[in-house]
Formats: C-alpha cells, structure tokens, sequence
C-alpha cells in the first residue's frame, strides 16, 4: 500500500466508454436492479455511473417455472429465465420513471430470434433516454435448438452486425457469457461485427441438487451461477479479452466491494457492474462507489482512468 | 402497513437476538432486538442474513410477533442456513431487513361482520400469530375467530397453539396421525368443528393453501393465504420469488406476481395454485 | 427427508467402475493428497475407496514460480504447474509407500506431449500396484504452443487413444477440464476414443490481483479454481456428461461434505474425488465416508448404487 | 522438537482466544488457549482457521510463545484475514493446527561457544522470542547472544522489543528512517555494534534475509533464516509453498523444497534467495 503521502483530495472518476462519458465507472448488472425503480427507495440512483436494466424482449416474456434462484457458497444460481414485461411496457413504465433521474441508461437486449434482437434495438434506436444498449447473447436461440447465440462464434458476429445496423448513433455493447473455450475468439467475432464493446461476464452454467427431495433445486434444472465465486474467473476473462480485442469492456461478475472493482479494472475494465451482491446489501453498488473513491485518495490515484488495465 | 417510503437504515438493520430456543423437535423460537422502532403489519416477512460469509442471501421468515423493537421469528430447521441460525446464542447480531411484502388485508369493510378463521399449517403458525394480535383489537363482538393449527404428530408438541389460547381464541389442533387433536388435515378439523368461516386467513404448506383455496370457492368464503417462494432480493427486483396469477398483474404483464412486493399475502382467487 | 423408520443398517457402498470394484466411493482429488505419505499420518488410508496421486510426468517437471496459491471466495486458486518427481521416483518411493496399505491406487499422468503420456502409461502399465490411469488433460501442449490437450475434441481423441493402446489391462480415465463450450462434445470424444471413464472436473481457470501491490496474486497470472465456489459447476458438467455416454465417470470439484458427495452421484457420478477441502480439514475425506454411509441409513438406502444418476 | 507420529487431533484442534490487543498499529498480539498440551520447537508454526466460513485456507504463523497449553501469535492485520482476526474478541474459537514445519536447529554442537545473533526484521520478531526464550534455556557462559530487530519507523513502538530485553538480551533497534534506533537495516545496525557473530537465527522480509545470507557468506557465520511463501495445505502436500534449493532436494527432486514441511526455517546456504 502506497504512504499516507501520496493521498489525493482531488480525484477524477469520469471515463469514457464508446463515445459517452460517465461520471463514475459503475453501473449495475442487468437483472439484479430491476430499472430502479424499486431500489430507488433505498438508494440514490443519481450517484450511479450508469443504470443497466433488466433484460427487454420484442414481446412479454414469462420465464421460467420456480425456483427459479437458490443459494450456492459465495453465490447462488438463477434461472428466471429472462422474464419481462415487453418492450413497450418498458418504453412506457421504466424509461418514462427514468426521466426524472439524472442517470445515463444502458438497456440490456434480450430475443429468441436474430429478428426480436432487431427489433428492440430499432425501438429504442431514436430514444435519447437510452444511452447504450447491452445486447445478451446468452439467450436461447430457439431456432437452433436453444444454444446460446455467444456460444459460436459466427452467430454472435450475426447478432452483433444485425443489431448495429439497426442501433443508428447508438453504441451496441455485446454481453458475453463465460461458458466457452475461448472468450478470446468470442470477444474478437463480437469486435469484428462492429461491436462498440463489451460487457462480460454473464453467469456460469451450474446445478444444484436436493438430494433429501431427489430434486433439482431449480425448476429449470440449471442456472446461472454468480457472485463472489465467480470472480476469478471474471477477472481472468476480463483480462484475456482487453488483451485481445481494442474496444472497452465493462467488467462483471462477483464484484462485491470497492476492492474487487478496482481489481477488475486493473484487469482492463473500463466500466464495472455489480451484480447479485445488491441483493445481499442494497447499499452496495453506492458503498462500492464511494469505496472506489477512497481507494483512489488512500493510494495517490488522481484520475481513475490511470488504473484501466494497469497490469 | 408498509409504507415504501421508509428510509434505508428502516429496511436494513442490525438486529440482536435476545433468545434462540427449540419449541418442538426441530422448530425454534428466535426473539430479536433492533435499534428502530418497528412498525409493521401481520402477514408481512423479514429477510435474516446469517453470520457466515458464505451465505449471501436473506432467508425470508414471517414476522411471528412484533412487541415494539422487539421481533419474533418461529422457524424450522429446514436447511444449511436455518440450521446455522439455530445455533446461534443471544447477543450474537444479525443483519435483517424489514417490514417487506404486504400482509394480510384488515380493513374494516373486509372483516366487519365476519366469521373469521385462521388456518395455519405447520410453519404457518407463526404468521397467524401476529394477524391473530392485531385482529383481537380489531374485531367488535358481531365478529367471530376460529384458529385450526394442523401439525404432522403430536411430537410437534402443538407449538404456539397455547399462544393463541392464550389470546383467547378457540383454537382447534389437527394432526396428520391423530396423535393430537383431530385425525387430518386442518380442513378436515375445520369441517368437524361445525363452524362455517366466510373469511378465511391461511398460511402453511402448498398443498394445505390449495385446499384452502378450493374450500373457500365451494363455500364462498373469502380466502387471504401467505405464499412462499424461494426469494434472492426480497423486493421486487430479481424476480425470483413469482407465482402464477389468473390475469395479468399489473408489474410482470405475463401473470407473475412477485410473492415478496405484491405477496406474500394474496386472495386466493387471484393465483393459480 | 424419509422419515426415521426408513432407518436401515446394513448398507452397502461398493461401487464397480471399468472393471474394478471399490469398497467405497470415495476417492481424493490429484494433486490434493500427494501420494497419501504426509496424510497418512492423520488419515486412515485404509478407508479410501481409492488413492488418486498427484499428476507425475515422464522426467521431474519443476513447476511455477511462487506464490503458487491464493485463497478466493469459498474457494482458491493455484498454478503448482503440475511439479513433480518424475516417474520413476514416484514408482520408487511413493508407489513403494502405498504397497504398505490396503487402498487401490489411481494413477495421475501429466505430460506435455502425447509422447510424455505415453512413456508414462507404458512404464505404468503392468505394475499391479495401480488400480487405473488417470490422464490429466489439462496439461500445456507444448508444441501447440500451450493450449491444453483436453480444449480440442481432436487432440483429445488422440491422447485417449494412444494413452489406451500402451494401457495394457489397465482401465484408462480421462480428466476433463472444465474451460470447454460443451464438456458433453469432449466427453463423447473421450468415449469414442476407447477411455474407459471420465474424471471431471479440473479447475476453472481465474485470476486475483492484488491491487495494493499491483501484481497477479499468483505469479503464473492465472490460476485454477477449485473449492466450493465451484461446486455447482461440477455438478452440471457431470450431469451432461453422464447424459451425453455411457462410460463411468468419477465426480469432483468443490466437495466438502457427505451431502455434496451424494449430489455428485445423484448428478451421475459413480465415484466422487474430494480436493481442496482435504486443505481446510485434513479429515475432511474420512468424514465424508462416515458421512455417506449416516445418509444412507437415515434415508433408506441400502446400496449406495441406487443413488447414482437418480436425477 | 516436532513429532510428525503426533495423532491427528494433537495437529488439528480447537483453541480460544483469551487475549487479542494492538501492540503497534496494525500489529496483534494473541494468546491462544488449546485443550491439549503442546509441544513445539522455536521456527515451527501454525495454521490459523478464521470463523468467516467464506476463507478456507488456514493463515501461517510463526509460534511466538509457548507457556504450557497457551500459545502467542504477533501479526500484522496484512490482509483480509488477518483483519477478521484482529476483530475476532477473547473467548472466541478458531481452529488451529500446531506444531508445523522444522524450526531453528539447536542442537549442542551447533550453538555450543557460539557469538550468537537474532535478527528480526518486522513480523519476524515474534519467532525469533520464542527461539530466545528456549536459547535462554540453552546457552552457556562461552556462548554471547545479541537481538537485532527492525522495525519502519519509531510509529511501530520497537514492538516485542522489550520482550527480549526483559529475558535478559542486549537488543540493538533499528529503523528505516533512523526514528528510533539506528538509522538503517539490520545490517547496518549489527555491524555498528561492533558484534560480529558466527551463528545467526534470522526472520523477516525477503530483502533483509537475502541480506543476512550474504552477510553470513562474506563472513563465514553460519545462518538459519526462516522463509514465508504462501500456503494451502501446510503439511507437505500441494506443494504450494516451494523455495529454490541449491541443490535437489530428497523430495521434490527438482530443487524445490517445501517451505512448510523442510522448512520454514532453512540453512541460509542451501536457498536460493
Ligand atoms: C415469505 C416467506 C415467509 C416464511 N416464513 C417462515 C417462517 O415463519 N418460519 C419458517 O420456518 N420458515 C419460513 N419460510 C421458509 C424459510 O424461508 C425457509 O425454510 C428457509 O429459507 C430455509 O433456509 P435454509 O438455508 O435452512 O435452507 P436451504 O435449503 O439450505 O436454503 C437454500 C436456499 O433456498 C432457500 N429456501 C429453501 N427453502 C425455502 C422456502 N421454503 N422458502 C423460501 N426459500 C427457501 C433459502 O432461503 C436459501 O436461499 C418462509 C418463506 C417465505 C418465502
Ligand atoms: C511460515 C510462516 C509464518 C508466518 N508468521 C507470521 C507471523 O508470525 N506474523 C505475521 O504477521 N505474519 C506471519 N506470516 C505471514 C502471514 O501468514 C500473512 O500475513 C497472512 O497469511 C495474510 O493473510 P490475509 O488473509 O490477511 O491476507 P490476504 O492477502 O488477504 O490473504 C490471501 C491469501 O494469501 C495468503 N498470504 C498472503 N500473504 C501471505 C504471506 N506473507 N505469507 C503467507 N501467506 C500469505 C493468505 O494466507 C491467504 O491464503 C507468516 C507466513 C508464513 C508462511
Ligand atoms: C437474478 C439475476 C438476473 C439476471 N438477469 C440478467 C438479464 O436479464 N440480462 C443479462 O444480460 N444478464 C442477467 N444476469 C446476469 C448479470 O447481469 C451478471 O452478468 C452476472 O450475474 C454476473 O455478475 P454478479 O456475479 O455480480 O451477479 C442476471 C443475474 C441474476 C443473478
Ligand atoms: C493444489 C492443487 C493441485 C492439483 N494438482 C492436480 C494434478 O496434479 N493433476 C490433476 O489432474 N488435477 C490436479 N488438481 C485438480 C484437482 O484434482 C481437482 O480436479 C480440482 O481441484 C477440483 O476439485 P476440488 O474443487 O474439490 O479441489 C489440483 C488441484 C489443486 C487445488
Ligand atoms: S425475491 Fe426478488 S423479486 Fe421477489
Ligand atoms: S503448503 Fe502445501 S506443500 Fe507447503
């Protein structure tokens, strides 16, 4: 740790990230935060980054039977299976509440179909209340028999090219899932395409079982495992991928104090997103932020955009 | 009732336990002190965050009784976390975020008149036992409370029924094996006793709520029952914790209402259970 | 849970796999117990189902710099990089040491080609004292510049079938690595091959840094994780391979108690591999044991093959 | 000296806090209790479980003191773990696993007529007091022992320091910036003394023992430093914890030999640091 000497007063937690510019690196991680509106009672959204919001389809979605989550040591698994009310309801209800914060959205993406990808993104192409979109190609592609489009390699680029021409000025990130051989390929296929960057990762496969019961612990027999266990591995995938590719990459999964998202930064994060910690402390993505803060003074770093990738 | 508008310190805070003590095989009884002043109503739940570090989700558990800061949690030793939690000695602090959900209906319109009862299943119990207080201060004498508590055996020793007694209701026991009480399920003790309720107030397992729900259809009587589903945030965001409702709800428009916001206390006719 | 008159005290917990039959089991991870010399002087190895060594290669292979371990949520990574005598050393002293015990052995084989391996099964092939192979796939490939035999269907086929064919009578098992897009895809491909079982998982690999210092916690970079962190990923992963052939497979990752040893076999496992946790309690293995046979007399079950795959 | 036929339950046992205060900023001292006896020898160590069950590894530490079934750790809050411990209070239980590794040799014909040195730099000191202790026992008229420790700065309170002085060794102090003490390393305030050992018991950081081995070369003493790598197992098995030998070493047959089960204490000339 760096002397007392080199603590700062003055610091700078702006970054840039496909062509924006946020306040702080922190957002949220799609699905664990609603559009805000819930834990907006409890936490400031206007001190948030970015706000990422739950996964919008073309058309409602009804997910998944439950349980639909269960708990895991340092950290559980989810399988909602991409419940949402639709598009529209999402335009009219949770970006009309939106307006009345000042915080940059990024609108997570979700289909079945290349086709239902394209025609969220259309939607909200010419919206100014959306900043980003965050495209998630864990989604089962029915067509192909329910693997994921970030499974392979030419139908994430599919996905990535399809959806950028229809996004017009908007940056199209795609949200990569970790259940690969090579994150690295994937990141460069979504690069190539002409993805604006990256978020990742998105859950790992897992399952839990209740051998009392002789049942699956979740309905849909896996889930997606995230948390603190997850982390290294995040962190590892973080690191390939701003190693093999030159757009941004917001950083994700386990991240559950100040400590662990300066790390994955380090890693090559520009942005961060904390994910299911919020629902072991609702405070924590504003904990998180004032964390990154006092790290930032305790240890000399002026500008936080010093730290990106540092190692 | 819950006002949302509470600040942030309301819904999280640091609870003590004052008392941690097995009240059947298996089943405990857990008081804790919180440094708020809590306002809460009957049917509504807390989240409890264990002490090791491994567990990140709350377990949901209702809110047994509430004596000004004081709050009783009634649980089982279900699993790895409860059972941690019944290991747990007085002084020991926890995490705990509360008052969530909504709770039993209790306006005036909806009970006035009525022949009231209260059906508990099991872990059911503890969440009656709170309506059960706030009811003996509502009710007037045109209404009229019935308790049915239905427990596996008579080594479940009949837990919290004497609490009911002893708030002077006429508590009715059902037991699985008729070791106590009445031989069956708690609609059969219902029905035994004679007494025709048209407002019912139920909480227990789902096969339990489901004949309550069919019970209160044949004979027309309102139904509020408590459901459980297991939770990760507890407010209305992950939404993990749904259950199927007949028509679209307002917040999921894909008939899924979320058992932590718009529950865990809903009508019975509105669910498909 | 089946109530108490279920009780039963005679139970059975042999298990047959490729041809061989174990008292039990349970077996420990490779790499987690060495070759049983330290712990045997707190544990029974006599109670082991069976004795899996740590990985050894044709000739001494140095290994990683340190630090080679770090703790993580619930879990830890480590980059030994597969350090090891070499095998005629381990025939000498640690397959002298086990003659002493009453415990089948299982061999684990590392090499950084296919013919390392090879030398390595050959010299293995006839010595009675090994019960079966175990080939670590996980290893560097050296001449495909370092990516791992066990990430490519092709490669892997190729190392199953030469390792098979130098076996002898001796069973061979393939240990999967858990970094694949379909770990069904390389079972099959394994299967195909002529393995006579499966091992899975090995490690995910992941990264911590330490922020203070500004350095890779681990100084190999990357690290594998095992622990309970990743239970839940074993756990699937065994389901579909077990789903996917018809070889037996031996289930491990993030085992750390009786009940977690009864997921693994409920998931598919016909024998289970306890690891890191023999870190944390060095009696963890023997508990587990213990632990097995308390669950199948409070729930009925009188041999423990009833359970495997039951899901 | 360690007996590695110890039964299990002698390695691996439950002790309880009974002391645990700030002796410098951010430097613990703790008094453990165990249920059995212990026997260890100066330079062994132990492996610390913490309560948060999220950490599974054990934390080494050096043995400090030993007086019957009471055992001392002196560390410094370095991490998240050790954090947790420094908040952990007396009466608390965590699980240990004592004695581990080979600890200083002592043997007569190694200290006997010896001009002995104890160097410590930081958190070495708390091993090297537990080694004065048992020299205390030791040495004779012929043999002179002097104690070297290090510390950053005046800031840390020379602590442990007066701990040896206490047991009746003249204690040389030194610091970084010359705060307290001599200005400078170990080194330096050794050889400002005057004293030239021909035997030296060395732990610290890295950088101070690489020193201490090339001072024990250029001057022909004999040097026995005790090194820190980190730990999974502690007993020999992972081979995680591995320091470059000059020569092959008996078990890993490449040089690389264990910290935790040949050493942690190691003969300066036989590692490669
Ligand atoms: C609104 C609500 C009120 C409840 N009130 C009570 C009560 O008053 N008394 C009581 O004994 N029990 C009550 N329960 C059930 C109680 O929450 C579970 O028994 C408890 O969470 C089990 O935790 P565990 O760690 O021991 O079990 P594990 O099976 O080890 O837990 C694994 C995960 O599954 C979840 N889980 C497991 N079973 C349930 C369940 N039945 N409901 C919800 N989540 C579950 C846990 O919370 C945890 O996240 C209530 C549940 C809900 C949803
Ligand atoms: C044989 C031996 C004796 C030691 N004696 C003492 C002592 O008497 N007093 C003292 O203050 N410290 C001592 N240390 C160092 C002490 O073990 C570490 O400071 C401690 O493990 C840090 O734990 P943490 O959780 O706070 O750090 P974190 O960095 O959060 O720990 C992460 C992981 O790295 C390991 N780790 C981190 N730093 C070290 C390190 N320096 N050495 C070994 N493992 C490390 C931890 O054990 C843990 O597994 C000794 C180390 C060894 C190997
Ligand atoms: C309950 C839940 C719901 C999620 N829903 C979505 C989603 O709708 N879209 C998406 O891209 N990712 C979704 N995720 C994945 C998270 O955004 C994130 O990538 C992952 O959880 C890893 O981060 P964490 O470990 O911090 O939770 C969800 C995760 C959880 C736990
Ligand atoms: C320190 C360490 C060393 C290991 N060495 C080997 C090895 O030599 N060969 C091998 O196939 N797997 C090795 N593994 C992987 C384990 O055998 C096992 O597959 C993995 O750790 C998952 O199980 P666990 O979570 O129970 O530890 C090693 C694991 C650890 C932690
Ligand atoms: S528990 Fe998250 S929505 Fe109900
Ligand atoms: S810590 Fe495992 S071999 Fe030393």
């Amino acid at each position: 740790m760096k002397d007392s000497k080199d603590r700062v007063t003055d610091i700078s937690t702006e970054v840039g990230f496909a062509g924006h510019v946020f306040r702080n690196p922190v957002t949220v991680a799609s699905g664990t935060f609603g559009s805000g509106i819930e834990y907006s009672r409890f936490v400031n959204l206007n001190a948030l980054g970015a706000l990422t919001t739950k996964g919008v389809s073309a058309v409602p979605w009804e997910g998944n039977p439950t349980p639909r989550v269960t708990e895991t040591p340092s950290g559980m698994l989810n399988a909602i299976g991409l419940q949402n009310p639709g598009i529209e309801v999402f335009i009219e209800r949770d970006l009309s509440f939106l307006e009345d914060y000042d915080v940059p959205v990024i609108v997570n993406v979700c289909g079945h179909s290349i086709e239902e990808y394209e025609a969220v993104v259309e939607r909200l192409a010419d919206d100014d209340r959306v900043a980003m979109l965050e495209i998630n190609v864990s989604c089962p592609n029915v067509s192909k028999g329910a693997i994921q489009f970030g499974t392979d390699p030419a139908l994430l680029s599919e996905v990535t090219k399809r959806c950028r021409a229809k996004a017009k000025d908007k940056p199209v990130i795609m949200k990569l899932t970790p259940n690969v051989t090579s994150i690295a390929d994937m990141a460069r296929a979504a690069e190539a395409a002409g993805a604006d960057g990256l978020s990742l990762i998105n859950t790992i496969t897992g399952m839990k079982i209740d051998i009392y019961k002789r049942r699956f612990a979740i309905a849909n027999k896996t889930g997606g495992l995230s948390g603190p266990a997850i982390h290294p591995v995040a962190v590892r995938m973080v690191y390939e991928v701003t190693h093999a590719v030159d757009i941004p990459v917001i950083g994700m999964g386990g991240i559950a104090s100040a400590e662990d998202a300066i790390e994955m930064m380090m890693a090559g994060a520009t942005m961060i997103a904390v994910g299911m910690i919020n629902f072991t402390r609702p405070d924590a993505v504003t904990d998180i932020i004032a964390g990154i803060g006092d790290f930032m003074k305790k240890t000399g770093v002026r500008d936080i955009k010093e730290i990106i990738g540092v190692l | 009732m819950v006002s949302y508008e509470m600040p942030m310190d309301k819904i999280r805070q640091k609870a003590i336990i004052t008392e941690n003590i097995s009240i059947a095989p298996g089943v405990y009884s857990m008081w804790l002190e919180t440094g708020t002043l809590q306002e809460a109503a009957p049917g509504q739940f807390l989240l409890l965050y264990l002490p090791d570090r491994s567990r990140l989700l709350g377990r949901p558990f209702c809110i047994a009784e509430l004596k000004e800061n004081r709050i009783r949690v009634v649980y089982r030793a279900a699993g790895a976390g409860t059972a941690e939690l019944s290991r747990l000695t007085p002084n020991k602090g926890v995490y705990i975020e509360a008052p969530l959900g909504h709770g039993y209906p209790l306006d005036e319109d909806i009970i006035k008149g009525r022949k009231i009862a209260l059906i508990g299943g099991g872990l059911g119990a503890p969440s009656l036992l709170f309506l059960a207080e706030e009811l003996k201060e509502k009710v007037t004498a045109e209404d009229s409370i019935r308790v049915v508590l239905g427990y596996r055996d008579g080594s479940m020793k009949r837990f919290l029924a004497d609490d009911f007694i002893s708030l002077g209701f006429e508590t009715v026991i059902s037991t699985d094996d008729g070791s106590e009480g009445i031989r069956g399920n708690v609609i059969d003790a219902l029905k035994e006793t004679g007494y025709s309720p048209d407002l019912i107030y139920a909480c227990g397992p789902m096969p339990m709520l489901s004949a309550v729900k069919k019970y209160a259809s044949d004979e027309g009587a309102a139904a509020y029952i408590s459901l459980e589903e297991h939770m990760a945030c507890g407010v209305g965001v992950c939404l993990g914790c749904v259950t199927k409702t007949v028509k679209e709800d307002p917040h999921s428009h894909v008939r899924n209402a979320r058992v932590c916001t718009e529950g865990p206390v809903f009508d019975a006719r509105d669910v498909e259970i």
